[in-house]
């Protein structure tokens, strides 16, 4: 029981972080290739509808 | 659960073998309709939707389909380009682009596709056989320099036509399996009934991993199943729910797989000595287990017997080549290119699909389908009777002197 | 399977909330219905069309806000393709093709499907900017003008006039490009430029001293009924795209179609045949070819003798480029030099199609003229089919050129002599003497200014290497990015010793972040050329006009508006814009075009007025496709968009010369023969046409150009209108009034009687009309010709009775020959001629008579006032084929123009040791000219995101270089850190770098430097940074296309 | 019975990118996205060759086939069509596609591609005709005009030709009959006609 809790509370706080994580490092494909000499839109692309 | 509710197979003959008979019932019948499906349904790409040309377009009566509109203006990129214009090359009406084209709903699109996909003896002469093309571009993008891969056609094959039906044959077969056994058979009982002292088996930590495994395992399936099967579970429930749903299905299915490989990894630590194969497992194999002999004749077993062998591996190897493939779809050509990571995504659907059917018996037979088997993961601790008829070894070795249970 | 929703449904909130609201940029949106863009003012409009929207109930295709549609001309290179802009509350909203356009057929380039990007704008200059301690300050105008006025008049005060260099732009409009010339004149300097000078100068010079005028002879549609195309040096897959339209049909129809290039082109990839030759190799390929068609017999022979002088000496000089000679200089073998001969005389007419890689050469013009003469020994000018089609740069370059934005030449290649300044005071009715006022002295006012080529040592030289007075102090980019100009370290000296740097353009350019000055620097907004009405000047001289779409965004300002402005502030507005009305700063394009079309009687811009161009453009459907020719409707016959020369005024109704010397039509018609440009006679040989003339002449022979003497002696003067005669008489006597243009019919014979009453009283006039010329086409002093009348009969002893007398009276009042002082009136009145004739009646008479204005003269094959006489090759300063040197070493140093030229001193130092490679430079698709523009706009820039070096497997594999890593490519000048693209496309021993790129120097990042919000989206080295030395000796054409480079890893 | 192709005629096409700018500006493409390019094979070679290329509408879809949110449509043209509301972003469009169109506005994760866009052969998508929600997610709807996608309509060499698949292909086989030469409908069997596989 206990070790049941901890198992969803651990799938559960895994699960927020990973959230904040991808968020955090979320990349437009713009600037996936980015090197430098390129500088990209200042704004985000149109068609982000997530 | 009384301890009287364990023993002999059949004392609990009603309820679960009355559910199990109605769950085998609705189990057939949707693997039924699936292979109807699989044999009946042509699953070639229908059009759903025409173009028309509305009443109000200037120059067109009612009704005059768009194509005629379409073909006008075509006409303009060919006979403005040779004669170029002129009075004696005046745009027709048509083509000057102020038409007005609607669309609406289609019932019937297959004729199209059968139209189509036949062409002229002129059209023949124009074609190249189907070839993998890749040039240059100057654009710095993955992939921007293909032209043409026939792969993505196998590829639709590979993923449409087998791995979904093939999957979903497969998952629903299981479940019809396990609840018709649950019918005919009934739970695995413990022929000696309870005998009330208990044996510790899982540690905290090892059942912790496994309901961190076994949560993560679900929550990806199911999301997992949401999208690939999304178009047949979410349509009841309205196009929009489809687009949320299957949305933050895909958002589920990445993050649920952070434990799940951390519980892979940790089971593999912990499990895997005890999981290597040994002559015992043969011997398991022989006697299906004791599954289905009523004699009560289980093979000896140690801590794992060979059918939790099978579903430590199944979890261990299976598991492993998820993560590999997921997490590379998960970052599109940081190491495979375009038909690389087709392949894995194959791989991956094909792979998830056998693993849901072999843990859905693994589920089975660790909740309803035996008596007593919960316990070892929910408390940690197995009744010794339990032990004695399945670990029989195992129970030798953990308690040597308590050999024999009166 | 899920039933699609179908039928068409109520509109969503336009700004609702859930899931798909989220991630809406609204800036995107908004910037398409203008909330962004037009300010305060649209927001209440566009409001509207949300609410339009939301308000629909009922779906309907109404819900559409109507757009008001513009036909505009693509604002970038010279084929000039007609787009359509749909414009919804002052915002450009839309881009359509424009089918019915003649030119382009609703095709485009990257570039052109692009344009509507410069309507957002989103990386423009926002407003005048200066620089303050190193940093950018934000300005109104009217402090920027008044900053920078005072700072111009304090140079005037001390340095003089010209101290200033005002650098003008080929994206101009014909108007701008006039009204720009105009400026400098009045401003009292002949150091006024423009891009011509650096890509297409020397073809002006060298064509234009062959056959009459420096432009492309046909059209673009005309290379549709070529049998064979050869494009040198050139890449209009890449440069021209649009013309390949027109070029694949050519090779469709069954034109063979070659390729001579260095590198191998997208164009290449198209061809027939593809030459890789050795960069800077081409007279010597050019004159192989003449080798083998003359040693066969393969040259016109009829056409030849007809209309061509000087052949001979190109014989002579052929015959030395064996095969063997051609492949040790060119690296052409011989089967092929042999098999491309053949095709060429096997496929006539054949068209021959040349751009920059001929052109940008110390010894462009050499280049250029043995590309014409080519065509003559073929027979191949003034056919249909056939002609030398150089396709210039950008949008306007022809017109700007023709417009005299240039340093030798007045509009319309008047030239700078005393003549020329007084035809030219008297179409902008100022007094001769004001204006040489203006000037520091008449010297100066007749000298060729500093070239825009070399402007940085105008800054940088001084005393006795210059001829003015003073260095630059100041140097005014107007519409010009300074990385088009090559020796990069030089010029970034020549800025920080400037004391005024001046950028008017839409975008800051390169100037803004290399120069790096402290203070002295200022930004001006321009508006594009889509924010301005007026007319441009294709590469086949269609002159199609171009509406105003949108108003220029942010605080931009038209260039009209900009200049009338500066010169309101520097006090000579009242006398720029005398004739011209100005609405609210902005000077009317059409009043200007109708000045431009009083004075430009040289080059026939006089019958395209505003009305009968506007008429062009709204019934572009009634042009044929490859005549270009209309049917029916107001403009039937004319040819479109009046490809100059239109002769006379616009009344006269002349339709345009679709193919420059075609003998075969009547002059009315379009038709014309060769320019008799240079005299009668050199040499003891006969310069006029023999036994060729233009269909319906009534002299059926050469003739020399017309005066009003040959009109008289002709018995036609008598045609001439009474506004006419009274026009050249006023000419004649010096007493031109501008009232005259417009007086009543009634009045001319008053005016008469008073200007004969005038002249009487007042015996002697002191000035003369007469002898001007434009001095790229100058025949200097000892050309011409001082054949006494009386000898022409034995000169020309086959010639019919009308042309002799036509000779006769054409030397009699000979107008070659300085006007001396004392000259009677009539003398005066007899050598009023077709240039000078204010009021087209001299043009009209002769046409009436079948006659070309122009006279009937022979193309010259050799030049004798140009440095090289007959075309000759001459290995690039920078060379690493030192082996050649004794027999084709360069000219000796030398001065051109205010400047000392230098040759033979660079060529001496041998660097081919420590740069072995051959560099050469060219274009994108996707960029323009410096690039700023399309490297600002997104749509473009992603399709070309990094400056690269195209290099051979071989050259990189032996530098240690991988496709795609970075090098250096370094030359004598300079160092420039690139990508490297490893590819076949250049041969061993040859690398290609593009020309667009800026924001890095020398691999030091500078775009940060850019003023906020003003940095394009891509950046990369400058190519001409590091391009080196040399210019060509004629025009000041600078090198770009052979020098030396070494390439290594960075 | 009209179905609406592209076809590049590769004799023409000249990369000149017309197209693929065009098709930015028409539909206000976001840097990244790139819903038509060019293609060159065996460059700086003989036989070089350009081809634009997009989606080119297949015939039984591999996209729309394997859809499992049934995002992806067709229209009885031949007109491929997606529907962003519903989209996951799962990418199996993407691995089925034989011509590489789907693109996604984010590459890096699996979780956050962002909705699928691709070349809609300026035929908008589900929302109402030129309504903004149409124009904000798919572009301009040409095709409800009566005009034909704005690649081919400005090609400037008229290389690249839209519309009916028969009218296009007489277009081009006359061309190949006049000029006598062609290198064929680039990619027409893998897109138009799978039965014609292996045959």
């Amino acid at each position: 029981m206990k070790a049941f809790v901890t198992a969803v509370a651990v799938v559960g706080f895994s699960a927020v972080l990973t959230y904040v994580g991808l968020v955090t490092f979320d990349q437009s494909t713009a600037q996936r290739y980015e090197d430098g000499s390129v500088v990209l839109l200042d704004h985000p692309t149109s068609w982000e509808v997530d | 659960m009384s301890d009287s509710a364990g023993g002999v197979r059949g004392r609990d003959f009603t309820g679960y073998r009355i559910a199990g008979a109605i769950a085998a019932l609705i189990f057939l019948f949707l693997l039924a309709w699936q292979v109807v499906l699989l044999f009946a349904a042509d699953s070639t790409v229908r059009p759903e939707v025409a173009i028309r040309a509305a009443g109000d377009s200037p120059g067109m009566h009612s009704g005059m389909i768009a194509a005629e509109t379409l073909a006008a203006r075509t006409r303009l990129l060919d006979e403005r380009f040779r004669t170029g214009p002129s009075p004696e090359a005046e745009v027709p009406a048509l083509a000057e682009g102020r038409a007005n084209l609607d669309s609406e709903s289609m019932t019937d699109g297959s004729a199209y596709t059968r139209a189509w996909s036949v062409p002229t003896e002129d059209e023949a002469a124009m074609m190249h056989q189907p070839d993998r093309i890749e040039g240059i571009s100057s654009l710095p993008y993955s992939n921007a320099a293909l032209f043409e891969r026939p792969f993505g056609r196998d590829w639709r094959i590979g993923m449409s036509d087998i791995i979904t039906h093939m999957g979903a044959l497969a998952i629903l077969g299981m479940a019809f399996l396990l609840s018709a056994v649950l019918a005919l058979r009934g739970r695995v009982p413990i022929r000696q009934g309870k005998s009330g002292r208990r044996v510790h088996r899982f540690g905290f930590v090892e059942r912790g991993t496994h309901w961190m495994t076994a949560l993560s395992f679900l929550g990806l399936s199911f999301t997992g199943i949401a999208i690939a099967y999304g178009e047949t579970l979410f349509v009841p429930l309205g196009e929009r729910a489809m687009g949320t749903l299957g949305w933050w299905s895909t958002w589920g299915h990445v993050l649920f797989a952070p434990t799940f490989f951390l519980g892979l990894i940790v089971m593999a630590v912990m499990w895997t000595a005890k999981n290597l194969p040994s002559k015992l497992d043969i011997q398991w194999i022989a006697k299906g287990g004791g599954f289905f002999s009523d004699s009560g004749d289980h093979p000896p077993a140690r801590k794992f017997n060979a059918g939790q062998k099978m579903v430590f591996w199944s979890a261990i190897l299976g598991g492993l080549i998820m993560v590999a493939t997921g997490v590379t779809l998960m970052f599109p050509y940081y190491w495979l290119d375009l038909a690389g990571m087709s392949w894995a995504m194959l791989i991956h659907a094909a792979i998830a699909v056998l693993l849901i059917a072999v843990f859905l018996a693994h589920i089975y037979i660790g909740s309803v389908g035996m008596h007593g088997a919960i316990d070892a993961m929910w408390s940690g601790k197995v009744d010794r009777n339990w032990a004695e008829e399945h670990h029989s070894l195992w129970l030798r070795e953990v308690d040597p002197k308590k050999e024999r249970t009166p | 399977m899920l039933k699609r929703r179908t039928g068409p449904r109520a509109a969503r909130p336009a700004f609702s909330a859930g899931p798909d609201r989220a991630g809406f940029d609204r800036r995107s949106f908004l910037k398409r219905s203008g909330l962004t863009i037009g300010g305060l003012s649209a927001i209440g409009a566009s409001g509207g069309l949300v609410a339009r929207a939301q308000e629909q109930d009922e779906p309907s295709h109404a819900n559409v806000p109507e757009a008001s549609r513009h036909k505009t001309i693509c604002p970038f290179c010279s084929v000039g393709c007609s787009i359509w802009a749909e414009v919804r509350d002052g915002v450009w909203v839309g881009q359509e093709p424009a089918f019915e356009s003649p030119i382009n057929q609703g095709t485009h380039c990257a570039k052109g499907a692009a344009t509507r990007e410069v309507a957002l704008g989103e990386r423009r200059l926002k407003y005048p900017l200066k620089r303050q301690n190193g940093e950018w300050v934000r300005l109104s105008w009217e402090q920027a003008l008044d900053e920078i006025g005072s700072e111009l008049m304090r140079i005037r005060e001390e340095h003089g006039p010209d101290a200033v260099e005002w650098l003008g732009s080929a994206k101009f409009s014909n108007e701008m490009s006039y009204l720009f010339r105009k400026f400098a004149a009045l401003w009292g300097t002949n150091n006024v430029d423009h891009q011509a000078r650096i890509c297409h100068s020397t073809t002006v010079a060298g064509v234009a001293n062959t056959f009459g005028y420096g432009a492309m002879t046909n059209s673009f549609n005309d290379i549709r009924k070529s049998k064979s195309i050869i494009i040198i040096g050139g890449n209009p897959a890449e440069a021209h795209p649009v013309s390949m339209l027109h070029v694949l049909n050519g090779k469709e129809n069954g034109a063979k179609l070659i390729v001579v290039d260095p590198r191998f082109t997208r164009t290449a990839a198209h061809a027939d045949e593809f030459v890789r030759i050795r960069p800077g190799a081409d007279v010597g390929f050019m004159w192989g070819l003449a080798k083998i068609i003359f040693d066969n017999g393969w040259e016109d022979e009829g056409f030849l003798r007809q209309r061509v002088f000087g052949i001979e000496k190109i014989r002579e000089e052929a015959s030395h480029w064996t095969e063997e000679e051609v492949e040790r200089v060119s690296g052409i073998p011989p089967e092929q030099l042999h098999r491309i001969a053949r095709t060429l005389a096997e496929n006539r007419p054949g068209t021959l199609v040349w751009c920059m890689g001929l052109t940008q050469s110390t010894i462009g013009n050499n280049k250029t003229r043995a590309a014409s003469v080519l065509q003559l020994i073929l027979g191949n000018i003034g056919v249909s089919g056939g002609g030398t089609n150089i396709f210039r740069g950008h949008d306007n370059v022809q017109g700007a050129t023709d417009l005299g934005v240039s340093c030798d030449t007045l509009p319309a290649y008047y030239g700078l002599n005393e003549g020329a300044w007084k035809h030219w005071g008297r179409v902008w009715d100022l007094d001769y003497d004001w204006l040489k006022g203006r000037f520091a002295s008449k010297d100066l006012m007749e000298a060729p200014g500093i070239p825009v080529s070399r402007w940085m040592d105008g800054v940088l030289e001084e005393g006795e290497a210059l001829d003015q007075p003073a260095p630059l102090k100041a140097v005014v980019f107007w519409g010009h990015a300074s990385n088009s100009q090559t020796r990069g370290p030089d010029r970034k000296a020549a800025w920080k010793a400037s004391d005024l740097i001046v950028v008017v353009d839409p975008y800051p350019t390169q100037t803004a972040v290399d120069a790096d000055l402290e203070d002295g620097m200022y930004l001006l907004p321009s508006g594009t050329t889509l924010e301005m009405a007026g007319s441009v000047t294709n590469s086949n001289r269609s002159i199609q006009w171009r509406e105003k779409v949108i108003n220029p965004v942010f605080e931009a300002k038209a260039d009209t508006e900009i200049i009338y402005r500066f010169a309101d502030r520097l006090g000579f507005a009242s006398e720029m814009f005398k004739h011209i009305a100005v609405d609210d700063g902005v000077p009317s394009p059409e009043d200007t075009l109708r000045e431009i079309n009083r004075g430009t009687w040289t080059i026939g811009y006089t019958g395209a007025s505003p009305e009968r161009l506007k008429a062009h453009m709204e019934q572009q459907d009634r042009f044929d496709s490859i005549t270009l020719q209309a049917k029916g409707g107001s403009i039937d016959g004319d040819y479109y968009c009046l490809p100059w020369p239109s002769w006379g005024t616009p009344a006269q109704g002349h339709p345009g010369t679709p193919l420059l010397y075609d003998v075969s039509k009547p002059v009315s018609e379009g038709g014309l023969p060769f320019r008799a440009r240079w005299g009668v006679e050199h040499e003891g040989q006969n310069l006029l046409a023999e036994d060729s003339w233009t269909k319906g002449s009534e002299i059926e022979d050469g003739y020399p150009e017309i005066t009003v003497n040959m009109l008289e002696a002709l018995g036609w003067a008598n045609e001439l209108t009474d506004r006419e005669k009274l026009m050249i008489v006023a000419v004649a006597a010096d007493r031109f009034r501008w009232d005259m243009f417009e007086m009543s019919d009634d009045d001319v014979s008053g005016a008469m009687r008073a200007l004969e009453e005038a002249v009487r009283n007042e015996q002697s006039g002191d000035g003369a009309p007469a002898q001007v010329d434009g001095s790229w086409q100058n025949s200097s002093p000892d050309g011409g010709d001082r054949m006494p009348p009386d000898e022409a009969r034995s000169f020309f002893p086959n010639y019919p009775d009308n042309a002799l007398t036509a000779i006769e009276a054409y030397l009699q009042a000979n107008i070659q020959n300085e006007p001396t002082d004392g000259m009677s009136l009539s003398e005066k009145i007899a050598r009023v001629n077709w240039k000078t004739d204010l009021s087209g009646g001299v043009q009209r008479v002769a046409i009436a008579h079948g006659l070309a204005p122009f006279g009937n003269g022979k193309a010259r094959a050799v030049v004798w006032t140009f440095p090289d006489e007959v075309p000759l090759h001459r290995e690039p300063l920078y060379t690493n084929r030192r082996d050649l040197l004794p027999e084709y070493q360069t000219f000796e140093d030398r001065r051109v123009w205010r400047l000392p030229s230098l040759y033979r001193s660079v060529q001496e130092v041998d660097h081919s040791q420590e740069f072995p490679l051959a560099l050469t430079s060219g274009r994108l698709v996707e960029f323009e000219g410096g690039g700023d523009e399309t490297r600002s706009n997104p749509w473009l820039a992603e399709f070309q995101q990094q400056m690269f070096a195209e290099i051979n497997p071989k050259d990189a594999a032996d530098a240690g270089i991988e496709d795609g890593g970075w090098v250096w490519v370094a030359t004598p000048v300079g160092r420039i850190k690139v990508s490297a693209m490893v590819t076949n496309r250049v041969g061993p021993g040859t690398v290609f770098v593009p020309f667009h790129f800026a924001g890095m120097w020398m691999g030091e990042v500078h775009y940060d430097r850019y003023p906020e919000g003003a940095m394009p989206y891509v950046h990369g080295e400058a190519a001409n940074t590091a391009q080196t030395y040399g210019y060509d000796v004629v025009t000041q054409m600078q090198e770009t296309k052979a020098t030396l480079c070494r390439v290594e890893k960075a | 019975m009209a179905r609406a192709k592209f076809l590049c005629d590769a004799e023409r096409c000249i990369e000149c990118n017309a197209c693929a700018t065009a098709c930015k500006n028409e539909h206000e493409v976001p840097w990244g996205i790139v819903r038509r390019r060019v293609v060159t094979i065996n460059d700086g070679e003989p036989d070089e060759k350009s081809i634009a290329t997009s989606c080119m509408h297949c015939t039984d879809a591999p996209c729309v086939s394997v859809c499992p949110v049934s995002t992806l449509y067709q229209t009885d043209i031949g007109v491929v069509l997606h529907d962003k509301d519903t989209c996951i972003g799962c990418g199996y469009c993407f691995y089925a596609c034989p011509f590489g169109a789907p693109q996604f506005p984010k590459a890096t994760m699996f979780g956050s591609r962002g909705k699928m866009d691709k070349c809609t052969y300026c035929a908008g998508g589900p929302e109402e005709d030129h309504s903004e929600a149409e124009y904000r997610k798919y572009g301009a709807n040409r095709i409800a005009e009566g005009k034909l996608p704005i690649c081919a309509e400005v090609c400037s060499t008229r290389a690249l030709l839209a519309g009916d698949g028969e009218m296009i292909g007489e277009i081009y086989r006359e061309r190949v009959i006049h000029r006598g030469y062609g290198s064929g409908a680039w990619g027409w069997n893998t897109a138009y006609y799978p039965e014609e596989d292996g045959a």
